[in-house]
């Protein structure tokens, strides 16, 4: 190769480089006639939690779409959008240092975010003191106690993950268990990643285990981010000699699709039961592992079920953005469901807030969008959320910060299962339990848990 | 006969100090004085992002340089070497809980700390040569990440830790990111020169004869044993107060900070910076953190572009971006950034000829 | 005994994979004297093509096998044609670097055309279902996945042993400069290797997709697989299979008898532990070619 | 008396000795040259019953040879003799399987290499094995490494005593360069040299470990005959200036028979014959090695 020839190609590729950090640095000069509002996201599309983030974004995307549609947030109940949302992404492929270079860009530049979402438990840790600091509500898809316990500006979109688990077991012990009503303690083991993710659930289900004397955790055991069949195998003949009744894990959905398989290969579908979070939905692991050997998997939903569910409003709100913006013989699914709650569980907070500062200070609409900052947000808008049941995706009284030191926008769950090869909801909505550590406690926190301080919950 | 072009033309040394200067010419001298000066500068300038990506540039370029230590100079490939920035990290964390260590004093810790484990892991390398050591030195990677995780009682396990920057100073108050960058932009000229002045005196040529010819260097009275240890460990050090620094910076450490793909990309783009050079390795972590940067402002942008039906091309694009400039660049240069640049200015000097 | 036994048979199902991610790594170091990384890629592109021929387009399996193969020497030959041989005779570590970059980008190209999301074969490629043998219950999927690796594996050393191109690509292993003096085609045989060791590796990355499910992540087993590589030793076949196998036995060992010792995940940790002090033991893996130093 | 001796012999050397006189002055520091009246007397070097084989090949087997002060030993023979696997025992490289080697009278069989080189067994090797990546200068320097006395910590902070030193071992490792004719290409990195600079860049980076015996492997292959007198000028001169004995592996018989005090004959590992350059010429069974039966006639 020549030499001109490679300077050539290389001045080509700074040229473009260059283009590209000029187009991204002059694409928010995009005038708008109505007064805006600007939501933030900095998700991962290509890093470890792409296969969850991508269904979920598609479903938050075709909402946001569907929303401009409208006109934007319907402030004053008319029928008719007043404010447009505009919504700015990054992308991070879970990568600290890009995370928080993100997070930068977006605090520097006009307008000052007021409400990010964030995905993956470690991040939204990490920005604790920095968004308390900055006063900037993180809307998390990372349920992790350390984010909950004492509680600072980070809401999450749900219970903690140790709360789910905990719930859907006991749940479980009480209600479907073959066993039960014995006196017997179920034996429940978890078997997942050994990162902050994976174990977030351990500690808490085994507290609360201990608490109600329904079951006792007896093992943990960590498997790779994809764990191969016979790594997983072993330690379920592990489990087998050990007498489990319930396998907890808290994974994204490959994960309990290897294990299910394994569960089917070794004959033990029917003695132990698989139970997943959130994150592991029962229909994306049927498509994977098949009918019948995903026979008996559970999981803990916060939100109505595509597959089971067709006439649930929200699935059939989901469907029409789905067959309006996507046309994707896929979805929705339950990832694109809590797509959707999520976003319309923030855009719901930013509205709030906004006719919370016209209240307060009397000022106009346009104002009012000016003037808003995490702090109305958080005040007028994510606390006051009970009862708000973003575009019926989950029941009525889901959505609640049920304190003013609660940080969790759901404590309603419901235990979703495969039963002959069909994804079924096997349970009502339950309110999950509140696991509070003792030493949060002593603290002083969380006194107040069953007082709604709904500041305003008008414009329903 | 060869006529050197390695040289500023028209410069003589006339005692054995010139000969030994880092730069020769006044000018050079002064052209890099006015770089760190401007480096400091933009400090004041520029606004949090750029220095939010600056801080990363820094804590990178010393990480980078130990790197450059360990492989550029003394020729051992290291795999594990973003988890002993972890062990910095951590480090910096632990004294701060445990002990109510200050940064300041935890800093040299954070330092010596994986220089140690740095020192142990580098003992097979006395045995393990090339691709073999590269891969077996993936053991530090597994074993200091399990360390981390499991040992809770220390390192809160999983569940991170919260590190700080130092409080206000002499009236500096660090919390605010522009004096920590200079704070970081500190360090990390410092850690530079001594990784210059460390090339280019005993051990460094001892690196490098390592490097070269192992067996040689051996039988003309330099102890590889001892050598290649020193390496891991300096490099080590380099790596823990990048980490250091870098932690400070986030204020928050987590295993998931330093995964796997770090440890095998640091590498990448020393080699992109190319190796055996302190510009080499500070391109190189430049380019790297640069990219990363570039893609997460790709993705948004051709969404933005191709529309809401190319959703995956810009989930897609990132990675293909990412990984299409690694290639093309090694692929045209696979000397890396480094030989370009003594290239363009070799040209500089023979100007008007050729060669 | 059962438990020994039942772990052993656990550990050559997952072994036999390893073996054959190894041995398409190893292929290509012996012929250029690259450590391909790239191939974990190919692993996930391979389940994902055949995926889509199966599932998507509902070929028939040959046909499927047979596309993917195709699709897999197209890379193969793309690879090598654009971005190693400009590399020939550059510092080593510059081509490595670049299959890293090729492991990225072939992710990145999964994800592009298949969304990242999890897929499975169902029932369409190897059949469910469970074999009985007295206490042992044997998965058909792993016992078949066993059977293919190693007839794959059979198939590949009988080609270098007795085919004329085997012959040239052995003379390739010993000395690039002697098999050019024979008027061997050393680019040829450069671009064959990386063709054998794509379609190894997708037919390694189609047995995963069975076992574990089509997503992006199966790149990670070509991480393991490294570690069997190094065992074996760089340079040999035989090595790597046997290497293989070791590691998922020891991988089963541990989960199995570790597991409850030491908390955390250790699936990871103790086959590149164990190899790092094998290779304290032998520098260069059980069967690797031993550099003699001279001076 | 004796020191009044050395200064006029020294000045007298220097005459035909430009550049090695730093070098020097760095050796008398820590010890004294050897008297004249040891020279052929002392033993420096011995090598007793060395037996190595490489799998099945006898590549030595039970060669003694013994090494006195001041002197040039040539050691010859056809190519696979063990001639440098000899150097590489003496050197450490290689570990005897049966065998002592003794130095002075201290037995360094079990030396590590690094070790018998800092006390003065300093070598060059058949195929140069020079340090690439560095230029001629470092090279030089790189070679004086264990005789630079600070600890990495004040290299990487650049004390002052730390640059003066660095200053003191440049002004020796140019002299060598100047003794060695290289000024030209101080700086130039060794990679782009031609074959004879390297040689002889090569030779400046074991003269500047401080030898206290040379061992030189094959010095003049592969050059022309002015390339090979100045070779030999300068091994000449080593051996003269800084007294010390010098073991040389070289085919060239010419030159070999014109510089060596004494030649050591090895064949198929075994060592056939040692003497004067005279009695060799005249021993049947070298003569027969060399050209085979026919040298019998």
């Amino acid at each position: 190769m020549n030499k001109k020839n490679t300077l050539g190609i290389m001045a080509g590729i700074l040229i473009s480089l260059s283009l590209i950090f000029i187009l991204t640095f002059s694409s928010n000069a995009i005038a708008a006639k109505k007064p805006t509002v600007t939501i933030h996201n900095i998700t991962d599309l290509t890093g470890a939690y792409a296969p969850i983030a991508i269904p979920s974004e598609k479903g938050g995307k075709d909402y946001l779409s569907w929303l401009a549609e409208q006109g934007g947030i319907d402030i004053d109940g008319d029928g008719k959008g007043d404010v447009e949302v505009q919504y700015k992404w990054a992308e991070f492929g879970n990568i600290d240092a890009r995370f928080m270079s993100a997070y930068k860009r977006f605090r520097i530049r006009k307008p000052r975010p007021t409400i990010i979402e964030m995905w993956s438990s470690p991040n939204q840790e990490m920005m604790k003191p920095v968004l308390e600091r900055d006063k900037i509500n993180c809307y998390g898809i990372g349920f992790s106690d350390p984010q909950l316990y004492p509680p600072a500006w980070n809401y999450m979109d749900c219970w903690s993950y140790g709360e789910s688990a905990a719930g859907a077991i006991e749940y479980y012990i009480d209600n479907i268990w073959p066993k039960r009503g014995k006196g017997i303690k179920a034996k429940v083991a978890h078997l997942t990643w050994d990162s902050a993710y994976g174990r977030a659930a351990i500690e808490p289900t085994t507290r609360h285990g201990k608490k109600t004397g329904k079951y006792e955790v007896v093992a943990e055991r960590f498997c790779s981010l994809l764990p191969t069949d016979p790594e997983v195998m072993a330690y379920l003949s592990d489990f087998e000699k050990k007498g489990i009744d319930i396998i907890w894990s808290n994974s994204i959905v490959h994960t309990p699709a290897v294990i299910q398989k394994g569960l089917f290969k070794l004959g033990l579908t029917k003695k132990m039961v698989l139970m997943g979070n959130l994150w592991a939905p029962a229909d994306q692991l049927l498509s994977i592992v098949g009918p019948e050997a995903s026979e008996g998997y559970m999981c803990a939903q916060p939100v109505y079920i595509p597959a089971a569910e067709p006439e649930a409003p929200g699935v059939k709100f989901a469907n029409m953005l789905n067959d309006k913006y996507r046309k994707e013989a896929d979805m929705p699914n339950i990832q694109y469901m809590r797509g959707i709650r999520m976003k319309a569980n923030m855009v719901e907070a930013v509205r709030r807030a906004i006719i919370g500062i016209m209240k307060r200070d009397g000022v106009n609409l346009e104002t009012a969008c000016k003037k808003i900052t995490g702090e109305e947000v958080k005040e007028f808008g994510l606390q006051t959320l009970a009862g708000y049941t973003a575009m019926d995706t989950t029941t009525k009284y889901n959505s609640a910060p049920a304190g003013k030191d609660d940080r969790r926008l759901a404590n309603h769950d419901r235990v979703v299962g495969i039963v002959d090869g069909k994804v079924k909801v096997l349970s009502p909505w339950y309110e999950v339990p509140r696991l509070v550590p003792d030493e949060m406690l002593e603290k002083g926190f969380f006194k107040d848990e069953k007082i709604n301080i709904n500041y305003i919950v008008k414009g329903e | 006969m060869t006529i050197n072009v390695d040289r500023p033309c028209g410069t003589f040394d006339s005692n054995y100090y010139q000969a030994m200067e880092i730069f020769r010419t006044p000018l050079r001298k002064f052209l890099m004085i006015a770089f760190i000066v401007l480096l400091y500068a933009i400090a004041f300038i520029l606004d949090d992002y750029i220095i939010s990506i600056l801080i990363v540039f820094c804590a990178f370029s010393i990480g980078m340089t130990g790197l450059q230590i360990i492989t550029g100079y003394a020729g051992q490939i290291s795999l594990g070497h973003a988890a002993f920035m972890g062990v910095g990290m951590y480090t910096m964390a632990v004294f701060q809980e445990h002990l109510g260590f200050n940064f300041w004093f935890a800093l040299p810790l954070a330092g010596l700390v994986p220089m140690i484990i740095g020192m142990l892991f580098g003992v097979p390398a006395v045995r393990i040569k090339g691709l073999y050591l590269a891969f077996a030195s993936l053991a530090a990677h597994f074993v200091i990440v399990y360390a981390i995780n499991n040992w809770r009682s220390v390192t809160n396990g999983t569940d991170g830790m919260y590190l700080h920057r130092p409080g206000v100073l002499l009236g500096i108050d660090f919390m605010i990111d522009k004096y920590y960058y200079i704070l970081v932009l500190t360090v990390t000229v410092i850690m530079i020169y001594f990784a210059k002045n460390l090339s280019r005196t005993r051990l460094g040529r001892a690196f490098v004869a390592v490097r070269d010819n192992d067996i040689a260097a051996e039988v003309m009275g330099i102890n590889i044993a001892h050598t290649k240890v020193l390496a891991f460990g300096i490099g080590c050090f380099y790596a823990g107060i990048a980490g250091a620094v870098g932690g400070g910076y986030y204020e928050y450490v987590n295993v998931e900070w330093f995964t796997l793909t770090d440890s095998i990309w640091y590498l990448g783009f020393l080699v992109v910076g190319g190796l055996g050079s302190i510009f080499g390795a500070i391109a190189g972590a430049v380019v790297w953190k640069s990219l990363d940067e570039l893609s997460t402002l790709v993705t948004p942008i051709t969404e933005a572009l191709l529309g809401g039906m190319a959703f995956y091309a810009s989930a897609a694009f990132s990675l293909v971006i990412y990984s299409l400039i690694v290639i093309v660049v090694l692929v045209l240069e696979p000397r890396g950034i480094n030989h370009r640049w003594q290239i363009i200015k070799r040209s500089y000097r023979l100007h008007p000829f050729p060669y | 005994m059962e438990d020994l036994l039942k772990s052993i048979m656990l550990g050559l199902a997952s072994g036999g994979i390893y073996a054959l991610v190894a041995v398409s790594y190893v292929i290509i170091y012996k012929s250029t004297r690259i450590f391909a990384f790239s191939q974990a890629g190919m692993l996930v592109i391979g389940a994902y093509t055949f995926w889509q021929c199966l599932v998507v387009w509902s070929l028939p399996i040959w046909i499927s096998i047979l596309i993917t193969l195709a699709i897999a020497a197209a890379i193969a030959i793309i690879i090598e044609r654009v971005s190693m041989r400009p590399l020939i005779g550059q510092p080593i570590l510059a081509p490595i670097v670049v299959t890293l970059g090729v492991m990225l980008f072939l992710r990145g190209i999964a994800l592009l055309f298949w969304h990242g999301e999890v897929e499975g074969y169902g029932e369409a490629f190897l059949p469910l279902g469970v074999w009985h043998v007295g206490f042992l219950s044997l998965p058909k999927i792993q016992v078949y996945g066993f059977i293919i690796c190693m007839l794959v594996i059979a198939l590949l050393i009988s080609f270098y042993k007795y085919t004329r191109t085997g012959l040239g690509m052995r003379v390739v292993h010993e000395d690039h400069l002697v098999a050019q003096n024979l008027g061997i085609n050393v680019k040829r045989i450069f671009q064959y290797s990386w063709i054998f060791s794509c379609a190894v590796a997708v037919i390694g990355g189609m047995l995963l997709g069975n076992i574990q499910g089509v997503g992006l992540d199966l790149d990670a087993n070509g991480l393991i697989a490294i570690a069997a590589v190094l065992f074996g030793g760089l340079e040999s076949f035989g090595g790597a299979v046997i290497a293989g196998l070791a590691i998922g036995i020891i991988q089963i060992f541990a989960i199995q008898y570790l597991g409850a010792l030491l908390p955390g995940e250790i699936t990871m940790l103790v086959p590149f532990v164990f190899l790092l002090l094998i290779l304290l033991i032998k520098p260069y893996g059980l069967f690797g070619l031993v550099r003699i130093e001279r001076l | 008396m004796a020191v009044d001796t050395r200064d006029i012999v020294k000045k007298r050397e220097q005459r035909y000795s430009y550049g090695l006189t730093l070098l020097r002055d760095c050796i008398e520091e820590t010890r004294d040259l050897p008297n004249e009246e040891d020279f052929f007397k002392k033993n420096v070097l011995r090598v007793e019953d060395i037996t190595i084989s490489f799998g099945g090949l006898n590549a030595l087997s039970d060669v003694n040879l013994e090494l006195r002060e001041g002197e040039l030993l040539a050691i010859i023979g056809p190519n696979g003799a063990g001639k440098t696997t000899l150097l590489n025992v003496i050197s450490g490289f290689y570990k005897a399987q049966k065998g002592d080697v003794y130095f002075q009278d201290t037995k360094i069989t079990n030396y590590s290499s690094h070790k018998i080189a800092e006390m003065g067994i300093c070598r060059t090797f058949q195929n140069i094995a020079l340090y690439t990546g560095l230029s001629v200068i470092d090279n030089i320097i790189a070679g004086r490494h264990p005789h630079i006395k600070y600890n990495f910590l004040n290299g990487m902070l650049y004390f002052p005593w730390a640059r003066r030193e660095e200053a003191r071992q440049r002004a020796i490792a140019e002299d060598i360069v100047d003794f060695l004719e290289m000024e030209q290409v101080r700086n130039t990195t060794v990679g782009m040299l031609s074959y004879g600079l390297r040689k002889r860049a090569e030779l400046g980076r074991a003269l500047a470990l401080e030898p206290r015996i040379l061992l030189l492997d094959e010095p003049m292959a592969g050059m022309n005959l002015d390339e090979k007198e100045d070779i030999a000028r300068f091994i000449v001169d080593i051996h003269e200036f800084l007294r010390i004995p010098i073991v040389m592996i070289e085919h060239d018989m010419g030159v070999v028979m014109d510089i060596a005090d004494r030649i050591a004959v090895l064949d198929f590992g075994l060592k056939i014959g040692d003497g004067t350059p005279e009695e060799i010429s005249k021993n049947q069974k070298v003569v027969s090695a060399y050209l085979g039966k026919a040298g019998e006639q």
